[in-house]
């Protein structure tokens, strides 16, 4: 397990355009929308938060886009399948780092962006807790749609994973509104908490054997 | 209960004003199940002929 | 000792069989050289051995389910954003990067250890996958045709190497074109395919 | 024995051959029925007393919704014979009933929005429903797509029958987080057909044309089925003897 997460964190550091530009997209997108609008016309603050939902879903799209093709194509996954004999580890290691080297920086931009915009939801812990648990959740699926498409481009990818993603959006839309009137927060996140603890035990399950069909 | 509801074909195809979406919806469902079996149909030909050739040349 | 035994194994992808029926099997300190013609399943056959690719029918036995590999395949498992040292960093741990950095130096690759992998030829990665093999204990080896790209010398470093595993009771497939000169069993596809 | 006795039953020779007997007997009734179904139901049931005649849509509505469900829970067991007990037929089955799902459903989807306009005044509501359908009719693209990717076709159909797996856990998750998530804004305004308390003169040509578009789909399969099972077992000896 150690082992897999320092090779990987290793990797993804060296790969500055893999982890860096998600990022930058996610600064572009809220940046540029207040800026395409009229403000005095609109109360930006009303939805501006959900901008900030809808951008996760696509920054965390794009942040997997690549997350198993390099190791398909270079032919890692069969060593690794050598030493290992599953991918259960690899799998489960990749949405660690990817969540802790992407995810969280997203979830904490986008939190301050909330704020900067004025968005009147609650404390600053509090949007950051959601937005980072949102990601795990948004991580693990995007991992299983891209395990299934390795190499087949984005189209299929947002076919096979975005109806995946969507109750997650639909969920975190419910807990922001929680935080906004300040009843059964607590319980929101525990639910998100419970749901992404199962889906990250399970989804490295599927994912290798995904990607197990695809070394056959 | 077996009585015809309406009185004359006019006002079958009208259905007091709701007849273009009614037989708007019959004439695109009915359309897409009859082509999804001229396809079906074609496809299992195209399908046996390429088996008989095959076995006609071995 | 009979390291790993194939009983009958066919495989066949979309109904287009490529091999049927095949039985051998590997001692300890044996080599099997696969021989075939392109596209006769030699790498699939490897693959299977190595339990990657599941066989259409027949099995694999192994005398101990955690047998050491090492494997090469076509695809170098290396990556192309890293320098040769960091690959290796990748690969082995601090024990056993001594003898890969060794191994770096045995096959004159210590003039690129800085550089950018994307930048090596295709030789020079060759060699660099190669160390995977080399630098790591093991009990079978199993290298998909090893021997292209790689120059003169390094070529008999390699089967210098692997005549010295073979005597230390490591077994040995693989599949090549050149014949190295070590002493093989050797399995023919060409004839088998149905 | 379980494994054995599926296997038995779940060659594609004695499914193709037990289909091919049925197949003129189903479409038969189905046409039949529905033809029954859909001219009581256009010409002889009474007119709706709130929404009119525009409810006439639901002979059509009704039964394609259904079905866009059913046929996705139908490949949701054959993706889980297929992955648990390798059973090769079953994947075929699911190749081939894919895309009559994805017209079901888009049928449903556009019957709706229709009968939509002349009843709510507008023709998409993202309630719980119509949402989870257009995710199904986006998962039934996904399905055909992903299998048409792969060269590898016992590859396809295994990832093919892992996101089918998936797929049956999330729609009903989807429709739950939507009915969750909406009745928030508002009391759940819209329901389609009320159950029971619909009359008797509407309510059994009703059923007449679901059991009718059953028959007349499980026929298509059929169709479809059998063209998809001799293309991929081409070269198997009892295609060519039984063609």
């Amino acid at each position: 397990m150690l082992r897999l997460i320092s090779i990987e964190s290793f990797k993804l550091f060296r790969k500055l355009k893999s982890w860096l530009g998600p990022l930058l997209i996610l600064v572009l997108v809220l940046v540029a929308f207040p800026l395409s609008i009229d403000i005095s016309q609109y109360d930006l603050e009303k939805f501006y938060f959900s901008i900030i939902v809808v951008s996760l879903l696509m920054t965390a799209f794009v942040a997997t886009e690549g997350m198993f093709e390099e190791d398909f194509e270079d032919g890692s996954l069969e060593q690794e399948f050598l030493i290992e004999k599953d991918f259960y580890k690899l799998a489960l290691c990749k949405i660690i780092v990817y969540v802790l080297l992407i995810g969280v920086p997203i979830a904490f931009i986008g939190s301050i962006f909330s704020f900067a915009n004025g968005v009147a939801i609650g404390s600053f812990p509090k949007v950051f807790l959601l937005l980072s648990l949102s990601n795990l959740l948004l991580f693990n699926l995007f991992a299983f749609g891209n395990s299934l498409s390795i190499n087949k481009g984005a189209m299929l990818g947002v076919l096979s994973s975005l109806p995946l993603a969507l109750p997650i959006i639909i969920l975190l839309g419910r807990a922001i509104r929680s935080v906004q009137f300040g009843d059964g927060f607590s319980e929101m996140i525990a639910l998100m908490a419970g749901v992404g603890l199962i889906v990250s035990a399970l989804m490295p399950l599927i994912i290798s054997a995904a990607l197990k069909t695809h070394i056959d | 209960m077996f009585d015809l509801a309406f009185n004359s074909l006019d006002e079958i195809l009208q259905m007091n004003g709701h007849g273009i979406y009614v037989w708007s919806v019959y004439v695109v469902g009915i359309t897409a199940i009859l082509v999804s079996f001229i396809i079906a149909k074609k496809r299992l030909r195209e399908a046996q002929e390429k088996i008989r050739v095959a076995n006609a040349s071995s | 000792m009979t390291l790993l035994s194939a009983q009958k194994i066919s495989y066949s992808i979309n109904d287009k069989k490529l091999f049927h029926g095949l039985s051998f099997n590997v001692q300890n300190g044996e080599a099997l050289h696969v021989k075939g013609s392109n596209g006769s399943g030699k790498s699939t056959l490897l693959r299977i051995l190595l339990g990657i690719t599941p066989p259409s029918k027949g099995k694999i036995e192994r005398s101990n389910p955690d047998l050491k590999i090492s494997y090469l395949g076509h695809k170098n498992a290396i990556k192309n954003y890293l320098t040769p040292a960091q690959n290796l960093e990748l690969l082995f741990n601090e024990s056993e990067l001594g003898i890969a950095l060794k191994w770096l130096r045995e096959l004159d690759l210590s003039s690129v250890q800085e550089e950018l992998t994307s930048n090596l030829s295709f030789g020079q990665k060759k060699k660099l996958a190669l160390i995977r093999v080399l630098a790591k204990p093991q009990e079978l080896i199993v290298l998909d045709e090893p021997f292209v790209g790689l120059d003169q010398d390094a070529s008999q470093i390699l089967n210098n190497f692997l005549v010295n595993q073979l005597s230390n009771q490591v077994s040995l497939i693989f599949t090549s074109h050149i014949h190295p000169d070590v002493e093989c069993k050797v399995l023919d596809l060409s004839n088998n395919s149905a | 024995m379980i494994t054995a006795f599926i296997h038995k039953f779940s060659s594609p020779k004695s499914f193709v051959v037990l289909t091919a007997k049925l197949y003129p007997y189903f479409i038969c009734i189905g046409l039949c029925l529905i033809s029954l179904g859909w001219i009581w139901g256009l010409l002889f049931a009474p007119e709706d007393a709130v929404q009119g005649n525009s409810y006439r849509i639901i002979f059509l509505h009704v039964p394609s919704v259904i079905y866009a469900e059913l046929i996705y829970f139908f490949m949701a067991v054959c993706a889980l014979m297929h992955l648990v007990w390798r059973v090769k037929l079953a994947a075929y089955l699911i190749k081939s009933a894919a895309p009559i799902g994805a017209m079901i459903t888009f049928i449903g989807l556009f019957s709706g929005s229709i009968w939509g306009i002349p009843t709510w005044g507008t023709w998409w509501q993202w309630d719980a429903r119509i949402t989870s359908t257009l995710i199904l009719f986006i998962m039934y693209l996904g399905i055909l797509t992903l299998h048409g990717s792969f060269s590898n076709l016992e590859k396809a159909d295994r990832l093919m029958s892992i996101l089918v797996v998936i797929g049956v856990i999330n729609i009903p998750i989807i429709k739950k987080s939507v009915d969750w998530w909406s009745t928030l804004h508002q009391p759940a305004s819209i329901s389609v057909s009320s159950g029971s308390s619909i009359d008797p003169s509407m309510l059994y040509p009703l059923l007449i044309s679901v059991i009718g578009l059953g028959f007349v789909l499980i026929s298509l399969g059929i169709l479809s089925s059998r063209s998809y099972i001799y293309t991929r077992e081409k070269n198997k000896k009892w295609v060519s003897e039984y063609v």
